[in-house]
């Protein structure tokens, strides 16, 4: 149902302890977001992708499709911010238009933030696929239960989990019956339709809550949804590896990034 | 290229590649992974720690009072991510997804929804890839919180006031919508001050570009939930 | 006006998931008739359906409605739609009103008939589906037999030319399943022509005027119940039982108790006929036996035979 | 040891919006047997099953199991649930875990169970359903019948005294519902008392040792499979048809084919390893037939029956 989620059970990174591709994802993400130069983001991204193609084994069409995801917003995020409106005297613009004494245009710095956010959104955003696309939600929701997340939160979220697929089954069946009759051939058609669908199935929800309900009482529920884990042991070679690569980006990132150097240049 | 005409060029592509994909546009009001530095999302996470700690308190005492409030919670948050899957036909002809803030806080409450919100916003992230990680915080705090408490008082208010049923439902709905929309546009003003005119102009600029897509959607929204909520008086 | 309604021609679609769920089905459904298509779970049916009425879109192959191939403009579709309706497997997921009247009247008002039509057309469904007491009930509250008439009302009410039902009889007792099969072919009789899938045999068997069995995405065999049942090959690939009926007929045969060159009989009542009594050596007759007739009430076989 | 397991003595019940779903039920499970409750929708059998592990409280009579009356507080109500388990209809609405794993591990985990007995029973569970395979599958991935076995394999791990099925075969196509039929008869000869709830009356007659039929909340009618379908009187009442074997069989009595002293036949086999065979008087003999055979396996009739 979810092409992301169907990678994730498949792909060559699955046997992967989900701490260690949790952990690498998190960190690498980390070092991405506090770099303020674009050549540590450029070489996350770089890892990331060669990680998730070359070891995890996901198609590039379908990660090329799923980078293009966020571009909307990543674009016009960026432009909002290159681009400055003033009324005043024009700041030093690269680029501009004054039009009846309100200026708009680039400058310097805002041109150079733009960039820098460009690519350190695109480095992380590649983390976030990475732990996605080779990490099922099931291994996800364990980690975080050994992680003392409280239990309620962690049982929520695996009862979301297992019935978002339901609920979604469901609601397809039902939008696809609706279709065939006709329900979304007009605009005003379609919103009584679509009305129609959400409350039938907040009323399917509802009764498959209780349904659920009776049936994990009938096997002694009595209110802990305790399950056994199976335990799994990391590799030490991916944690060396893992902490290598996290540990050249960092310094890639010092490097670059002006923390350094910039104490040894002001 | 010359820097005269960099600027008129960039603004272009970024229009015809809005108007080119506009379904795109859906979920544009998660902020994307990444897109806030990491001071920021930190202190978004901060602000919506103690929220989601009294939510799971709150819920926690409804749970130990009735075990199977559980599982109707755990139905309500995948109901709640399907809706937020869907497409709503906009009233300006594209198509958009419902936010479900004033949808969920009318049906189960703010408290509850903070943290239903906050499990959907992960599942958004990790299966959809819509937001992300690093911003889930400051996800949160706007669609699960600041939204859903908007919604959940214009329609007490409405309640209070005896308004028709259908306008309150609507203003909660729109407006609650639109409280998230004008959060995500201080947050990102907050990251990403203007050189001049700082903050404010900031807001300005975001309010001013996320109001093409967000006002419609609103509207949208707002209609169909009075839709929802008339059907599901009539059960 | 041409002999095929409704014409796959090696329609190929494979879900986003990978699932190669059509490899090049070739079907051509003969106007006004009784078809049944027999396949196991998995084996393309519905998906099958969903593009004969443009749900779905084939990624290869052509899709031909009354000798038109079919286009997926809005407009184009809603004409389709129009003409081809299909009833659902799980009543549950496509009873959405709050009454039954409500329900029925949901396909008539989206396609913007004038009221009095719409009330008009409800009336017939729900009376050809002997629903009308159940007018003004909520749809929640009716049985599982009652949920199905519904839905088939639901879509007669849009007076089709093509009604297809995915496993009509699915979780039906034998009874209710045996109504349900009766009024598709009344609903046949009218006209329309009517396609059925179903992974029951016998029902196919006594049911259908014509047959193709699917697996695997694709039709790997039809024919008339005649043809098709009697091809043991087939069936084999196909995994498919011997319809009882058939199974029976065979073994009766087989053990010398029906003459040879008969056809095979439709129906159990047909083959019973066909049966010659046979006087026990030394009694005065067969035992009565108590069995239903077709009417429900408990009869003595012996005296019902004697009445034949 | 109490010949009966679970007894219900009159128990009457009804739900809160005032429909009356048990009105004096009297039934007696006999321990050890494969037992099938016969009734259409809306007959109670989901509502006695409740019962039987205590999650609803009879509002007259009483439920007892293995002679001793049921008690309501929660230590007795964990000891009932321990030995008396219910497989849902529907797996969607009873499986709670994405894992196949986690989901078995429930049950045994709530007994208290160390963690080695848990796996070795989730392991055992998984072995007897043959989902083994399916361990690191996500239950959304699943098909039905997988699904179904899993919610199957969630109570055997619990290792109950009694396993109680509602509509195991509904929704399942003929060969999966056959596997799983054959899976209760391997549970059941593990010394596991099995009750299943269905209306389809041909799987009840050839599965069950003993039947109840259900109707408007009661029992109309006991007894074993022979007793009750030869009973036209109760099967007319209880509105539910006759097996098809049954049915087959009688008539050729009736018609002289068989002896009229010869008990039921169980299996379909059985019964025309019956009938006798005539040699049509002119003929060298019968003209072959092709048949499938138990197997599958495409074979010709004349031969398979000279091999006899």
């Amino acid at each position: 149902m979810f092409a992301i989620d169907q990678y994730a059970y498949t792909s060559r990174l699955r046997p992967v302890h989900p701490g260690e591709k949790l952990a690498f994802a998190l960190v690498t993400m980390v070092i991405c977001l506090a770099s303020v130069s674009p050549a540590a983001p450029l070489a996350v991204l770089l890892i990331m992708t060669g990680a998730v193609l070359f070891r995890a084994g996901i198609p590039w069409r379908f990660y090329l499709k799923l980078m293009t995801l966020p571009l909307s917003f990543l674009i016009i995020g960026v432009l909002t911010v290159a681009v400055s409106i003033s009324t005043g005297p024009p700041p030093p613009l690269l680029s501009g238009r004054t039009l009846g004494g309100i200026t708009i245009g680039f400058t310097a710095a805002s041109l150079q933030l733009a960039v820098l956010l460009f690519v350190k959104s695109l480095g992380a955003v590649s983390c976030l696929y990475f732990l996605s696309l080779t990490t099922p939600m099931v291994e996800v929701i364990s980690l975080l239960r050994r992680f003392k997340v409280p239990a309620l939160f962690v049982e929520l979220m695996s009862l979301i989990y297992r019935f978002i697929f339901v609920i979604m089954e469901t609601a397809e069946k039902m939008y696809v019956a609706q279709s065939s009759r006709w329900g979304y051939a007009s605009i005003k058609t379609a919103y009584i339709s679509l009305g129609q669908l959400v409350a039938n199935l907040f009323g399917k929800s509802y009764h498959r809550s209780q349904a659920l309900f009776t049936a994990l009482q009938s096997r002694c529920y009595n209110g802990d949804l305790r399950v056994l884990e199976t335990p799994r042991a990391p590799s030490r070679s991916n944690i060396m590896l893992i902490a290598a690569v996290d540990l050249f980006l960092a310094v890639l990132a010092l490097y670059t990034g002006g923390g350094l150097i910039a104490r040894i240049h002001p | 290229m010359s820097k005269k005409f960099a600027f008129p060029l960039l603004v272009a592509a970024g229009v015809v590649y809005f108007l080119l994909f506009p379904q795109q546009n859906a979920y544009a009001m998660h902020i994307m992974e990444g897109f806030l530095p990491l001071k920021w999302c930190i202190f978004w996470y901060a602000v919506m720690i103690p929220f989601l700690v009294a939510g799971l308190i709150s819920i926690n005492k409804t749970v130990q009072a009735n075990p199977g409030v559980k599982m109707l919670l755990g139905l309500s948050g995948a109901f709640a991510f399907v809706l937020s899957a869907m497409k709503i036909p906009s009233v300006t002809g594209s198509c958009s997804h419902p936010t479900g803030v004033g949808l969920g806080a009318i049906l189960f409450g703010p408290t509850a929804m903070t943290v239903l919100g906050c499990i959907v916003l992960i599942f958004q992230a990790l299966l959809l890839a819509h937001g992300g990680i690093s911003t889930l915080g400051a996800n949160t705090v706007s669609m699960a919180v600041v939204g859903p408490l908007v919604s959940y008082a214009l329609f007490k208010a409405g309640q209070k006031t005896g308004a028709p049923r259908w306008l309150s439902v609507f203003l909660a709905a729109t407006l609650g919508d639109l409280m998230t929309y004008v959060t995500t546009s201080l947050q990102l003003a907050l990251a990403f001050p203007a050189p001049t005119g700082g903050v404010a102009a900031s807001m300005a600029k975001f309010m001013g570009i996320f109001a093409v897509t967000q006002v419609p959607l609103a509207v949208s929204e707002g209609l169909l939930t009075i839709v929802i909520i008339n059907f599901l008086a009539s059960y | 006006m041409p002999e095929f309604i409704l014409e796959a021609d090696t329609v190929e679609f494979s879900y986003p998931d990978g699932t190669r769920a059509l490899q090049g089905v070739f079907m051509r459904i003969p106007r006004g008739a009784k078809v049944a298509v027999l396949g196991s779970n998995g084996a393309g049916k519905t998906t099958l359906f969903l593009h004969f009425n443009g749900i779905l879109r084939p990624a290869g192959g052509r899709v031909r409605f009354d000798g038109r191939e079919v286009r997926y403009d809005h407009r184009s579709l809603m004409q389709l739609r129009k003409n081809v309706g299909i009833v659902f497997q799980d009543p549950d997921s496509q009873l959405f009103s709050a009454s039954v009247f409500q329900e029925i009247s949901f396909g008539p008002l989206n396609l913007g008939l004038p009221r009095e039509e719409v009330r008009r057309r409800v009336e017939e469904a729900m009376q050809a589906t002997e629903i009308t007491g159940l007018k003004d009930k909520p749809t929640h509250l009716l049985s599982y037999g009652q949920k199905k008439r519904v839905s088939i009302a639901d879509i007669l009410a849009m007076e089709p030319a093509v009604i297809i039902c995915d496993e009509p009889t699915a979780w039906l007792d034998p009874k209710h399943a045996e109504q349900v099969m009766e009024l598709f072919k009344r609903i046949n009789n009218g006209g329309t022509t009517v396609i059925l899938s179903t992974h029951d045999v016998d029902m196919a068997y006594s049911w259908a005027d014509y047959i193709f069995i699917m697996m695997h995405g694709t039709v790997i065999g039809e024919g008339t119940p005649e043809e098709v049942f009697q091809d043991g090959e087939l069936l084999f690939r196909a995994d498919l039982a011997r319809p009882r009926l058939v199974e029976t007929w065979a073994q009766l045969r087989n053990k010398g108790l029906l003459p040879a060159d008969l056809p095979l009989p439709r129906s159990w009542t047909e083959l019973f006929e066909l049966v010659p009594t046979r006087r026990a050596p030394g009694t005065g007759g067969p035992a009565p036996v108590y069995v239903l007739d077709r009417e429900g009430t408990p009869a003595c076989a012996a005296c019902s035979a004697r009445r034949r």
